[in-house]
């Protein structure tokens, strides 16, 4: 049997003296994934310092504890304590002033960094991010969308630019130490310089409802040729696909959160056989499936809201008529 | 029903005089009328602040002559100052931010028309 | 230390009470506290308002041609005189003037309800226009003739549509909290102050004893205080 | 040895004492015996705590593997039930609902609080709050987290309404809890007790009563415009209406943030006076013990936006907060330090409430500096809503609130209920909780740091080592708290009678019998100096500490 735990408590053990990276490359510390932007290397600075300082008071607090809970215990008839002084100035002006200026380091150290990676360098390469639940889409310059995956170019400052369809979401690399909320209502900006070529995890850290566990998304930072390369091949996502297959892309990037197409449900109805069959509303009304109700559940989807179902279907406006078309296709293609 | 009749130094209130009383009043009508009429022009931007100060001179008024606030104990005037400045320390702060942070805001309602659900 | 004796206490001072100086003082805080608590409560409606009025100033100005100026002035002088005879309530019970006393808390009950009655009027006449609050607001013909008319008295040109005036549902979603927690606040004025009257009545109070009398009146003139801000930022805008 | 214990407390052989004065279910609902609401909240307080914990066990055992036990909407449900419950129903109302109400008055030798009625009140409050919670549980759960950002929490189906409603109730249990103990404390010290001869723990309920006060009526409207912007939709949090969802964040965080000193205060004050009384050593430092207790109050009310760095919150309210945020180690660093250096040269007993006392100071200096990194703006960014946040909270509520819970309780029970518990089983309880707790807690740091975020029903491979230790260890901690609960409550029944006195405390309601007659005190109890313990003397055959009549000369202030 393997157990995990025993292999952690070693880890434990053993791994706290790496605490300060030397390579890079390597798998990441104890501590921290692997420095992937240059704000990874500025902010682990001062977590270091602040761990530092942390470990020697509770080391010497502790100490203190012990030590005096055994020097100075009761011991039978002697209730009395020794004479001792009430209170002290100097120790107090002491104990006041060291962690004072021990702060105000770990302050400007902190506020450095954040200052670096809440200034957005003015002509950065942009990518658009979007949120809704549960999922991602980011835009980049020359129109193509990705959903499942964000490829970025090493060794450039890249913007990201954000908004939420729905609710509040964050947005996390941890490699590259950068987070931001994505606030509906309104756009929030950060950036990244990766300096690293490799694949890293975007999560959402900002709760957003069920799913909010499964928003993640798979980061490649890779050289700027292969990325020219990437980026120019999504702009046409439906080349050499059918309609079907062109639906069933769109649909594992943006519906596979709430419809399956197997019949189980998630937070929609499944969209297995569910093709010309009778629709019930909560409002009593009924639909057949057909494509202008499909039409309409995409674009105002709680107009006819299915018997059962939350309103939780977002509005998806800005789809294109071949993506409509191929989502009709795919739907179809599921039975009835 | 008058227990302690006889007993000195159980007089604890200070009762207010008709005079001042009826004065106060009087003081917050006329700034009442005060008000509306100087609403009726527009000031452009002291209209605003025009009307704050009555307000403020009207409440304070009440404040001090009408809750007695003149012959209260020094921690209940404490906490009454006190409540209000720390109102005004949370909108201050709370405006700040948000009038740091309006033009994204605004941006995005320029560029989503859409996105706000239509009322009206 | 020794406490008194059951025989020399007055049958209104608590039996955890010392002295009565000792329970006025502390029923005095208290209230005080409870005002604080007050202050702080309504500080968020006055954020909120702070908020969207910097921003959407024009969301304001078209508003404010809904509210009838008239209407709110007569509140305020409603309040103030139930403001008023409520202090001089506190006077007369501590001058022991029961008479006196019961009548000021008449008037001021009176005022109360006057003023719920005025608030009922203008509430009527708004839902009678559509204009809701957020989500349900929706201004109706009434609606635009009235702000029509409003506007051109001020000397502009008229609608054909209010769908043009932007953001007003947020208006009036503040408009509706702000002066509806006051009128709450009314409300639970006019039940403390009817108890009072009836203690009143019964003839609770004397010069060492008064303060349920201070009580009910502090919270009353604290209401009275809000609404002399509710006044000129609902209704007095340019 | 003649002692004033015959003067002041006993029960003039009649036997009657608070529990046993009148009787029927009524004589106590009705009650507004200071000592019987505060049992009743000690009561429901501990079980609000048990049905929180019941909860964390179930997300526990829902991480145990990387893609849950659970289906995610339960498991969200169990994160926001638990963190509500722990929060507005255990740790808020707890120290000063259970302790303090007991406490405070016998500790200024009062016969009651300022407002005995308005304290049943917000027992009451307590108890229709808890209803509401359970009307969330049977109506479908909620999910919002405790939180309740904008604009999820108005846009989900759930029976949000109903928890808003409920904290809000919960929020006037405290506000009236808080307005009472401040007048309490102004109005009813005897004659002779200056502000600076109080018992620190009366020091630190004022402190955690200011906060109360003054924050906790804008949760109440945050809530209240929180349940309408819900059913009614007023556009004010809602962005899809043209509010603005970071709004809703200051208003939520400015009371909250706040929240957490009322939470630890009360601990903090617990603290200070078991650490003095198991040292038999006036606390050092007293007097910056006493103002720092203030001054966390006074600066936890400008740090809110700490929870707020990377939600969109401009550059400049994070700069001011993060800086404000730092103001707040001094004080803290000032307790520490002085309940430290009490123990120099004192004569240190280890019972079980002292064991507590002492692993809260470790846990807590552990919790603090970790808010360091989350107060420092560079390292939250990385670190916010990660599991190194919860780890924090954590070790400052569970490490620290609950261990002061624990030794309160302890250090109070014999005169709650006039029984010793078993020694024994009191401190298997705590070393159970110490390491279950550090089992469950550390490697959340780990984890949170290397990249795992909160609120996840599912995780990557790459953490299901932490999460099982973590999981291992709160199932040790869920027995250790068990443990400890049992030996308290089966004490009432299976344990010796106390004496008045059993750990040699000072304060006026070691004056009193045990358990207390119904007015507290036949005469008032004479004002000593504070934290005085020469006249103290341990008798072996009672096991009390008597108080030796004349006052004795040399006393170590
Ligand atoms: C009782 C509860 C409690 C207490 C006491 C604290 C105490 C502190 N907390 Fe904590 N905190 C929470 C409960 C608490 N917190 C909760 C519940 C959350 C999460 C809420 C949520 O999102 O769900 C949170 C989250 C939280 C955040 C937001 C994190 C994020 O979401 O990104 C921050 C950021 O600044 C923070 C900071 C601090 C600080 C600086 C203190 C300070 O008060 C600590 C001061 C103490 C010390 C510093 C230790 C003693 C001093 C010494 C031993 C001397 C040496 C000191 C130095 C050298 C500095 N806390
Ligand atoms: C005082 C507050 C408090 C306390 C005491 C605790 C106690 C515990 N908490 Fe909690 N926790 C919070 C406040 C608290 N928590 C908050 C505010 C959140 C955030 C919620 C959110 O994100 O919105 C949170 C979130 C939180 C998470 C993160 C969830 C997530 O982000 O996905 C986890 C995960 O491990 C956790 C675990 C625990 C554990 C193991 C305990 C243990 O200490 C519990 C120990 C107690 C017991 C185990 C009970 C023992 C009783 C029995 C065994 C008897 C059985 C019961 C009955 C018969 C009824 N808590
Ligand atoms: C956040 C969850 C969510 C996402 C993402 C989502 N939907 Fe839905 N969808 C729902 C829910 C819930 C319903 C049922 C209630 C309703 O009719 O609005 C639904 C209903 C539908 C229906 C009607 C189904 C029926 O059985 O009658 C169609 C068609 C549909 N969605 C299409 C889509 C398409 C196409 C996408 C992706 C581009 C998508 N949905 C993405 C939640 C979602
Ligand atoms: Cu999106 Cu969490
Ligand atoms: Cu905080």
């Amino acid at each position: 049997m393997n157990l995990p735990i025993l292999n952690t408590l070693a880890s434990l053990v053993q791994d706290q003296k790496v605490a300060v990276p030397s390579d890079p490359t390597a798998e990441g510390t104890y501590w921290f994934p692997v420095q992937a932007s240059t704000l990874a290397e500025k902010s682990d600075w001062t977590f270091y310092y602040i761990y530092w300082v942390s470990a020697f008071f509770t080391a010497l607090i502790v100490a203190a504890m012990v030590f005096m809970a055994i020097r100075y215990r009761y011991r039978k008839g002697v209730w009395e304590g020794e004479a001792s002084p009430g209170h002290s100035w100097t120790l107090e002006i002491t104990w006041s002033i060291i962690p004072f200026l021990l702060t105000i380091v770990m302050w400007w150290s902190g506020f450095k960094s954040y200052m670096y990676s809440d200034t957005v360098p003015p002509d950065a390469y942009t990518i658009q991010v979007t949120a809704q639940q549960w999922s991602w889409e980011f835009e980049y310059p020359n129109g193509a969308k990705t959903y499942k995956e964000l490829h970025l170019p090493v060794d450039t400052d890249v913007t990201f630019v954000m908004k939420s369809k729905d609710v509040i979401h964050g947005f996390w690399i941890p490699a590259f130490r950068v987070k931001k909320d994505v606030v509906p209502g309104r756009y929030t900006k950060t950036w990244a310089h990766p300096t690293m070529e490799g694949q890293y995890t975007l999560f959402c850290t900002e709760y957003c409802g069920t799913n909010h566990s499964q928003m993640m998304v798979q980061v490649t930072v890779e050289d700027q040729d292969s990325f020219d390369k990437w980026v120019a091949a999504q702009a046409d996502p439906s080349a050499g696909l059918t309609d079907v297959e062109y639906g069933k892309q769109i649909w594992s990037q943006q519906c596979i959160a709430c419809h399956s197409n197997d019949g189980s449900v998630v937070i929609g109805p499944s969209w297995k056989g569910t093709w010309g069959t009778e629709r019930e509303f909560e409002d009593g009304s009924s639909a057949i499936m057909d494509e202008n109700y499909i039409l309409n559940s995409i674009v105002d989807p709680n107009s006819q809201l299915v018997k059962g179902y939350p309103p939780a279907m977002p509005p998806y406006k800005d789809l294109s008529q071949d993506q409509v078309d191929g989502l009709i296709a795919y739907i179809k293609s599921l039975g009835n | 029903m008058h227990h302690s009749e006889e007993k000195p130094g159980y007089d604890l209130g200070h009762p207010a005089s008709m005079k001042m009383l009826w004065s106060i009043f009087g003081a917050l009508l006329v700034l009442t009328v005060l008000t509306v009429a100087v609403a009726q022009f527009n000031l452009g931007a002291i209209d605003f602040s025009i009307a704050m100060i009555i307000a403020t001179v009207k409440a304070t008024l009440v404040a001090v002559y009408f809750m007695h606030l003149n012959h209260d104990k020094g921690v209940n005037r404490l906490l009454f100052i006190g409540a209000i400045l720390f109102a005004g320390l949370f909108l201050a702060i709370a405006l700040g931010d948000v009038s740091e942070y309006h033009h994204e805001i605004e941006q995005h309602r320029i560029d989503n028309p859409d996105y706000m659900k239509k009322v009206g | 230390m020794s406490s008194s004796t059951h025989e020399d206490r007055p049958e209104w001072l608590a039996h955890f009470f010392e002295t009565p100086e000792q329970q006025f003082e502390a029923g005095k805080l208290g209230m005080w506290l409870f005002l604080v608590t007050e202050v702080l409560f309504f500080s968020g409606l006055f954020c909120a308002y702070a908020y969207y009025r910097s921003h959407h100033p024009e969301m304001f100005v078209d508003a404010h041609f809904f509210l009838s100026t008239k209407m709110g002035a007569i509140n305020t002088v409603v309040l103030i005189l139930s403001s008023f005879t409520m202090a001089t309530a506190v006077r007369n019970a501590q001058m022991e003037n029961r008479t006196w006393l019961i009548r000021n808390l008449v008037i001021t009950l009176v005022c109360a309800f006057g003023f719920l009655v005025i608030k009922a009027m203008e509430y009527t006449h708004k839902f009678h226009s559509g204009l809701f609050w957020g989500r349900s607001y929706a201004p109706n013909e009434v609606a635009l003739e009235e702000y029509n008319t409003a506007i051109v008295a001020a000397g502009r040109e008229p609608l054909a549509n209010l769908s043009q005036l932007p953001d007003l549902h947020q208006f009036f979603s503040i408009y509706y909290c702000m002066t509806g927690l006051h009128g709450i606040h009314v409300v639970l004025g006019i039940v403390a102050i009817g108890l009072l009257l009836r203690r009143a009545i019964r003839g609770d109070f004397n010069r060492h004893y008064f303060t349920a009398v201070d009580g009910v009146g502090l919270y009353w003139h604290l209401v009275d205080l809000i609404w002399i801000f509710l006044f000129p930022l609902m209704y007095l805008i340019h | 040895m003649d002692t004033h214990h015959n003067d002041h407390g006993s029960d003039h052989g009649d036997g009657s004492n608070y529990l046993n004065a009148t009787s029927g279910i009524w004589s106590w609902m009705f009650t507004i015996d200071h000592k019987r609401i505060g049992v009743m909240y000690t009561f429901g307080t501990i079980g609000a705590m048990m049905l929180g914990g019941l909860f964390a066990l179930l997300v526990r055992l829902n991480l145990w593997v990387p893609d849950g036990v659970f289906d995610n909407n339960t498991y969200n449900q169990f994160f926001t039930l638990h963190g509500a419950v722990m929060v507005f129903l255990f740790v808020i109302p707890g120290i000063p609902g259970a302790l303090g109400n007991f406490v405070l008055p016998l500790m200024l030798g009062a016969k009651d609080v300022a407002f005995p009625k308005i304290n049943l009140l917000s027992l009451w409050l307590w108890a229709i709050g808890a209803l509401f919670f359970v009307a969330v549980l049977v109506t479908g759960g909620i999910d919002t987290g405790w939180t309740f950002y904008t604009p999820y929490s108005v846009t989900n189906d759930s029976s949000m309404v109903f928890a808003v409603l409920g904290a809000f109730i919960l929020g006037f249990s405290s506000i009236f809890t808080g307005l009472n103990f401040i007048v309490t404390v102004h109005r009813m010290r005897p004659k002779g007790m200056g502000w600076f001869n109080m018992p620190l723990f009366v020091w630190g309920i004022y402190s955690t009563a200011v906060i109360q006060v003054l924050a906790t009526p804008v949760l109440g409207i945050t809530l209240l415009m929180l349940a309408v912007e819900k059913m009614a939709g007023l556009g004010i949090f809602d962005p899809s209406l043209g509010g603005d969802a970071v709004l809703f964040q200051h208003f939520f965080w400015f009371y909250s943030h706040p929240a957490v000193y009322i939470m630890i205060l009360p601990a903090m004050a617990i603290i200070s006076e078991l650490m003095a009384t198991f040292s038999r050593k006036k606390v050092f430092g007293y007097t910056l013990v006493a103002y720092s207790s203030i001054a966390i109050a006074a600066f936890g009310f400008l740090v809110w936006g700490h929870h707020m760095f990377t939600s969109g919150q401009s550059a400049w309210a994070g700069l001011v907060f993060s800086t404000l945020t730092f103001s707040i180690s001094i004080p803290s660093a000032i307790k520490v330090f002085n309940w430290l250096s009490t123990m120099y040269k004192g004569s240190v007993r280890l019972d079980t409430p002292m064991w507590y006392a002492l692993a809260f100071l470790w846990m807590f200096t552990i919790g603090g500096l970790t808010g360091m990194f989350l107060g420092t703006m560079g390292t939250d960014v990385h670190l916010h809503d990660t599991y190194f946040v919860v780890s924090h909270f954590h070790y400052v509520m569970v490490g620290s609130i609950m261990f002061a819970f624990f030794g309160g309780l302890h250090y109070w029970w014999p005169k709650m209920f006039g029984k010793m518990y078993n020694e024994f089983m009191g401190k298997l309880g705590a070393v159970l909780i110490f390491l279950g707790f550090n089992v469950t807690f550390f490697p959340q740091f780990v984890m949170g740091s290397r990249g795992m975020p909160r609120r996840y029903a599912n995780y990557l491979p790459e953490f299901q080592e932490l999460h099982q230790v973590s999981t291992v260890g709160a199932f040790i901690l869920g027995i250790g708290v068990a443990v400890g609960v049992w030996t308290l409550f089966s004490s009432i029944f299976l344990g010796k009678k106390a004496p008045d006195n059993p750990w040699g405390g000072t304060s006026m309601e070691w004056e009193t019998a045990t358990p207390p007659i119904e007015h507290n005190f036949h005469d008032t109890p004479s004002v000593k100096p504070v934290y005085d313990f020469s006249p103290l003397v341990y008798n072996e055959a009672t096991g009390n500490w008597d108080r030796i009549a004349e006052e004795s000369g040399d006393n170590h202030g």
